[in-house]
């Protein structure tokens, strides 16, 4: 049985094609305006990676902020139960997945099953989400994918402290302005989201082991630091692009189904 | 004959001005970079170049804007508050209230007859009423921050957001330009959040007429009419030169008078 | 500026409590300024204020206490949950604030999660949001029981005489601090804000006697001074929510202005603001920390504290006045507001800011507001010299 | 504030709707809907309640005479005092010269049915010097009266001082704006020692004496005894109809929540109120019989408490969500009556009141002894987990309520439970109750749209399995 699982973030659209308890193929775009054209391009995408047409799958479920607008799902899911899915295929000892989106964050419980026991979302303002290093690389002209990397070579320890992600845009500019060095600010930043969040898992109490997936698992900095802030090791997904695992648990729904 | 110049570095953008003999002589408006100095440095070039004048014909030179203190070929800086109602007198003598919505935040500020402040107002609460508000809404929306003025012009429902926090804002765009609601009743929701934000603000201080709207939003036609609606008093339009200028105008102003 | 003071106010575990520590000696925190230091000095244990600087992230505070919620309490559950109050044998919390009352659920619920964050001894002190009548005799029993349970907890005895002691000896303290308010009021002025702040907040930080001696030789050198450190400058008031993140003062001073006063948790309000020696003295506390430490959680006081607070304005002379409230700190900021309105009858002209609490890593708007604020008292000089 | 807005007065908007609305009932259903397009903002709070039928006529009666008699108050001598929810207003009642104002019941309902709820409201409480942070429930209806869109307030009476800061702050701050007589019941941490009792009568007294000097009026035992007789009668029946909740099927409509809600706190003493709440009874009881659930399609699939508030602000939206879903409301702190029959009281000294009337000073005493029991002044007041308070109610009440589970609807200007929430829904998951934390404002939709909430809601129950 081949499935699909299709994810419409606000920031990009991922899509899996799944077939015998085997990933065979998956992609990920931007997201375009017009969710409906995302969903579109990215099965597609899928698709002709795996050399299949749309009427070889048999199922397709959709999750993501546009999941409603996906004109070829025959189901949909939320977010929270696709990745709760994914990271525990991946990693059956899997017992609390963080997921940083672009709209929100999300800490999430699950038990020996997969099954969501409970979960979390980021409460305030949007300083803990994927939206807040997408503005700070803007006002630090850096590429998302670099600031990990360049994050990881800071010397002095500094501190973002504001809780408005535009308020702490400011703070990042008025450190600019003191000739700090990005490779620094960027290691305030990482450390800032990573600990917004790291409270999210706090508040359901830790319980290893702890799993990140989204996009910004990628970031190694966001990641080391969320290891910190949590006061335990973090792990990443086993041999799988962090940022498909959504579509992947999509998929994975659909073949139970 | 007195050269002068007035520097307004932003967070969003910076703007310079030269007057002469209290004449506007030359302007420039360019999109801040990171370090101040770096934007003054560009703003500087530009204005010499547009006007021809030489840098050391300029006699006095006046800084204001979230870099002023960063600036080194000026020779004192002023708050942008002082310099925005110095400005706005220029445009409007008979000012008494003005509204400047500026990058990193709004302030409203009464002035007495003469010109002076008596009070001033800034929201020091979150960015929704601030100019980033507006440009973090307009790249969700996919379009220019100039144009959500115009495009809600045509709207006849205005959206409601959730108007608390810019980012839940921004969460509720998304869902909107999801489920396909025209663009110009979310540009409108838009306009009429921020004027909401920005009235609560100005009626804490007890409006005075004439009311002024100073910086780059005021060539927001949607923010305007929504804030004079909401205040029941009209917002006079400040035609002599742009908007935008009007921080830098002021400054230079001040330097006029410091010669 | 005295390096002592300004290092017990921008620290927590100081040396000299240390050094208290290394002596066997017992220290416990406490939170609102309704507690009666006295009762500890006189069981011979150190009493220190709770305070939450130097906390640069909330990971820890924000699983236990929601977002809409002042960030000072949740800044000192932070640096309870890092261990930054390891040393200490007790702690005592009150209902300062509801959020501040909420500390305690918080607290107990962290000694949970995070093991050796939860001191040996826990107590709350119920402060009634009345000064007198019921409310008096209320809180007399109040500091009976909590009399009580420091003898039973540290296994001490708290006699009338040792509690008399301390009264005496704290009472000196507040003389000496109010000989230092007076000084703010000079011309030629020779302190700082930020000077006498730090020196106001370390009282709450140090071991009474050694607090005293250097208070004493810090009078001594200010009176020694000469220079006016007001010159040129505008002379401010400062009022609001607790502020022992002082960084707030010092960066008013960094525009040309100097804080000659505040009205802001710490500190003493007059020259009266003593506890009797005479009398009984838990009444004599109740009267001090009760019924004359009137904040707006009283409800029904404002007239009172207004009247309070335009005082001291005018007498110490200050130019302007900059209220500020911590965010979601309702009871301070609905207060400025209405102070407002009246500061503006008395044309004592005013700001008012709200903040976070805590390091202040971005300066830039904050500044803006104060410079402006000096220019609109400058260019307001102007103006009467023009008339 | 909006300059169209300044054109009227609140008290007569309410007095007027709720007079018009109540001829509704006797209009045909084509007369009906053809009356709700021209009030597009007033129906969807009217349509259901005007199924409920026989209440809906009460209801409707009941404000229309409430905000008429404040709307007159002046013409015909009386005085205005401003209070709270939580207060137990039939003490002001037994006085024949005073009106109680209810803010956070203008608030509501203007949330319910304005065409921007309160919002402007709010707002001009915040251009005028007021916390912005301050609780939503107060400043709605606070910004008209103070803006003089109603009617002139002669004093501030409430029992918030030691339970919630923000309350209690926002009546002060009215009362020095207004410059009018204040006076706030102040209440200590715990709830059932003597010292406490003691402390919660002296406090009542003073309260007594204030309304006595600032009305000059003396008491009279009689009109005491009958308030406090008819408020017997209504905490009777309020138990009778709480006491039918726990059937399952819950044959309690969600809206009776509303309803119980606004009249409470605004009309507890009065017939109009008795009358409301015995054909609520009726209704319930009827439904109990036939062993059918308050909701409307009849099938319930969810028994859903709230731990804390209601929703106001979506209009009855949230209302409407449940009635889709087939979801339970099972009340929230509000709908309590803490009296010795009350169901979850039994059998812990202390905590309940009963109500005597045998002379002046035990009726005085009674008085006091309710105050302190009403629903926020008994559960909030001291540490979450502490006996008889947040923890311990809500398992009580979840499990006699059978709930499956629970949902915390609040303002983000409540410092208490913003404080305590992620505790509680911890301890709550640890009983096996799943609880949602949803972070709209209960009485201000600018916080969270309903489209976001709805969202949320719809993802919890499915992810919870719950439905």
């Amino acid at each position: 049985m081949i499935t699909a699982g299709c994810d419409i973030g606000s920031r990009t659209a991922k899509a899996v094609i799944f077939e015998n308890n085997n990933i065979i193929s998956s992609a990920v775009i931007p997201a375009k305006l017009d969710p409906v054209e995302s969903s579109e391009t990215i099965i597609q995408m899928a698709l002709s990676q795996a050399d299949l047409q749309l009427n070889d799958i048999e199922k397709i479920v959709g999750t993501g902020y546009g999941q409603q607008e996906i004109p070829f799902a025959h189901r949909l899911e939320s977010e929270i139960v696709c990745h709760a899915k994914g990271a525990w295929w991946n990693m059956p000892s899997a017992r609390m997945i963080i997921d940083i989106g672009g709209q929100d964050s999300k800490a999430i419980k699950i038990d020996e099953n997969g099954k969501v026991v409970r979960y979390t979302y980021n409460d305030k303002c949007a300083s803990g989400t994927g939206r807040f290093l997408e503005i700070m690389a803007d006002a630090l002209q850096v590429e998302l994918e670099d600031m990990g990397e360049i994050g990881k070579t800071y010397k002095e320890r500094l501190n973002i402290s504001n809780q408005c992600v535009i308020f702490a845009e400011t703070e990042v500019v008025s450190l600019i302005n003191e000739d700090k060095d990005v490779a620094d600010i960027l290691n305030a930043l990482h450390r800032s989201l990573a600990n917004r969040v790291a409270s999210l898992a706090r508040s359901l109490t830790i319980a290893p082991d702890i799993i990140m997936t989204g996009g910004v698992a990628k970031n190694c900095g966001v990641f080391d630091a969320l290891s910190n802030g949590i006061g335990f090791p973090v792990k990443s997904l086993d041999g799988i692009d962090p940022q498909i695992n959504g579509a992947l648990g999509a998929a994975i729904i659909a073949s139970e189904h | 004959m007195s050269i002068v110049a007035g520097f307004d570095v932003g967070s969003l953008s910076t703007k310079a001005v030269i007057i002469k003999n209290n004449k506007l002589i030359g302007t420039a408006i360019i999109k801040s970079s990171p370090k101040p100095i770096v934007s003054a440095n560009m703003v500087m070039k530009k204005l010499l170049d547009d006007t021809g004048i030489a840098q050391s014909d300029i006699k006095m030179a006046t800084g204001t804007g979230y870099g002023r203190e960063k600036i080194d070929f000026i020779d004192n800086a002023i708050s942008e508050i002082s310099c925005h109602s110095k400005g706005a007198r220029w445009f409007v003598p008979s000012a008494r209230t003005i509204i400047d919505i500026g990058g990193q935040d709004c302030k409203v500020i009464k002035l007495d007859k003469d010109g002076n402040i008596k009070k001033f107002i800034t929201n020091d609460k979150c960015a929704s009423g601030t100019g980033r508000f507006l440009d973090v809404m307009a790249k969700v929306m996919n379009i220019d921050v100039s144009e959500l003025g115009t495009i809600s012009q045509k709207s006849t429902k205005p959206i409601a957001f959730a108007s608390i926090c810019t980012v839940w804002a921004q969460a509720d765009v998304i869902k909107h330009i999801n489920s396909r609601r025209p663009v110009e009743d979310i540009c409108a929701g838009i306009n009429v959040a921020m004027a909401n934000r920005v009235s609560m603000l100005t009626n804490a201080i007890k409006v005075e007429n004439d009311i002024c709207m100073t910086g780059g939003v005021a060539k927001n036609k949607g923010v305007v009419k929504a804030l004079s609606s909401l205040l029941g008093e009209r917002i006079k339009k400040l035609k002599k030169a742009d908007p935008q200028l009007t921080g830098a105008i002021g400054a230079a102003l001040f330097a006029q008078e410091k010669l | 500026m005295e390096k002592i003071f300004f290092d017990a106010a921008t620290n927590i575990e100081i040396p000299s409590v240390q050094q208290w520590k290394e002596k066997g000696k017992k220290v416990v925190g406490y939170t609102c300024s309704f507690m009666p230091v006295e009762l500890f000095y006189a069981a011979d244990i150190l009493p220190i204020r709770l305070r939450g600087i130097n906390a640069y992230s909330m990971e820890i505070s924000d699983s236990y206490y929601g977002p809409f919620v002042c960030s000072f309490p949740k800044a000192v559950i932070q640096l309870a949950g890092s261990g930054t109050y390891h040393f200490l044998d007790g702690v005592v919390i009150s209902n300062g604030c509801d959020t501040l009352r909420r500390m305690n659920d918080c607290w107990r619920k962290m000694g949970e999660d995070i093991k050796g964050t939860l001191p040996s001894w826990m107590y709350y002190v119920d402060v009634p949001h009345k000064p007198d009548g019921h409310a008096f005799d209320w809180y007399v029993n109040q500091i009976k029981k909590l009399i009580a349970a420091i003898e039973k907890q540290f296994n001490v005895h708290i006699s009338e005489k040792n509690l008399k002691k301390a009264i005496k000896v704290q009472n000196k303290v507040r003389k000496s601090l109010w000989e230092l308010e007076k000084l703010r009021r000079e011309t030629p002025l020779k302190l700082t804000g930020t000077e006498a702040y730090s020196a106001i907040i370390a009282s709450t930080m140090m071991p009474v006697d050694e607090y005293q001696a250097h208070l004493n030789a810090f009078l001594k050198t200010i009176h020694k001074r000469k220079q006016d450190v007001a010159d040129g400058k505008k002379k401010l008031f400062l009022g609001g929510s607790i502020c022992d993140d002082f960084e707030l003062v010092s960066l008013i001073e960094a525009s040309e202005a100097v804080v000659v006063g505040e009205n802001i948790c710490f500190g003493i309000r007059d020259e009266n603001d003593m506890v009797s020696e005479t009398d009984d003295p838990i009444a004599a506390l109740t009267a001090k920390y009760l019924s004359a430490s009137v904040c707006p959680r009283m409800m029904g006081w404002y007239k009172e504290r207004s009247h309070m607070i335009i005082n001291k304005v005018k007498n110490i002379h200050a130019d302007g006045v900059i209220m500020q409230n911590i965010r979601f700190c309702d009871l301070h900021g609905t207060e400025n507001g209405l102070l407002e309105r009246d500061f503006e009858k008395y044309n004592i002209p005013s700001l008012r800011i709200e903040r976070e609490y805590g390091p202040l890593t971005e300066t830039g708007r904050l500044k803006m507001r104060f410079d402006a604020f000096i220019e609109q008292l400058k260019s307001a000089d102007i103006n009467e010299q023009k008339i | 504030m909006r300059p169209e807005l300044k054109e009227y007065n609140l008290d007569w908007l309410f007095a007027s709707t709720f007079s018009v609305a109540k001829n509704l009932l006797k209009s045909s259903p084509g007369e009906m809907e053809y009356v709700y397009n021209y009030i597009p903002y007033v129906s969807p709070l009217l349509k259901p309640l005007i199924e409920t039928g026989k209440p809906a006529l009460s209801f409707l009666e009941l404000f229309g005479e409430y905000y008429t008699n404040i709307v007159n108050a002046k013409e015909n001598g009386k005085k205005v005092v401003m209070t709270t929810f939580c207060f137990d207003p039939c003490i002001f009642y037994a006085v024949d010269n005073l009106l109680p104002v209810t803010l956070e019941i203008g608030t509501a309902l203007t949330s319910l049915a304005w065409k921007r709820g309160s919002a402007d409201f709010m707002d001009y409480c915040t251009e005028i010097g007021f916390s912005e942070t301050g609780c939503s429930s107060q400043r709605g209806a606070m910004g008209a009266y103070l803006a003089g869109l109603g009617a002139q307030i002669d004093l501030v009476a409430l029992n918030m001082g030691g339970v919630c800061d923000t309350n209690a702050n926002a009546y002060n701050f009215a009362a020095q704006y207004l410059n009018v007589p204040y006076y706030g019941l102040d209440y200590p941490s715990e709830l059932t020692t003597d010292e406490v009792r003691e402390y919660h009568h002296k406090d009542y007294r003073n309260l007594v004496h204030f309304i006595e000097s600032h009305t000059n009026c003396k008491f009279d035992i009689d009109k005491l005894r009958e308030v406090l007789e008819e408020k017997r009668k209504q905490d009777d029946l309020m138990n009778e109809i709480e006491d039918m909740q726990r059937l399952i099927p819950n044959p309690v409509p969600g809206i009776f929540h509303i309803m119980i809600y606004a009249a409470r706190y605004t009309y507890s003493g009065k017939k109009k109120f008795t009358e409301m709440l015995k054909e609520m009874v009726e209704i319930v009881r009827k439904n109990s019989e036939n062993g059918v659930s308050g909701l409307r399609n009849g099938v319930e699939k969810n028994r859903t408490f709230l731990v804390y508030i209601d929703n106001y602000s979506y209009g009855l939206s949230l209302y409407e969500w449940f009635e889709k879903k087939g979801i339970s409301h099972m009340g929230n702190i509000l709908s309590r009556t803490f009296t010795e029959a009350a169901p979850y009281t039994t059998g812990i000294p202390g905590t309940a009141y009963r109500i005597d009337t045998t002379n002046f000073d035990t009726m005085i005493d009674t008085l006091a002894d309710i105050n302190a029991r009403m629903p926020m002044t008994r559960t909030i007041r001291g540490s979450y987990d502490a006996p008889n308070m947040w923890l311990d109610d809500t398992l009580s009440l979840a499990k006699i309520y059978s709930a499956d589970s629970c949902i915390y609807l609040g303002t983000p200007g409540c410092r208490n439970t913003w404080s305590n929430i992620k505790l509680l829904a911890r301890d709550l998951e640890a009983y096996g109750y799943p609880t949602f934390i949803a972070y709209g404002d209960s009485f201000d939709s600018r916080v969270e749209t309903w489209d976001m909430s709805e969202m949320r809601f719809e993802e919890f129950y499915n992810i919870r399995g719950l439905l």
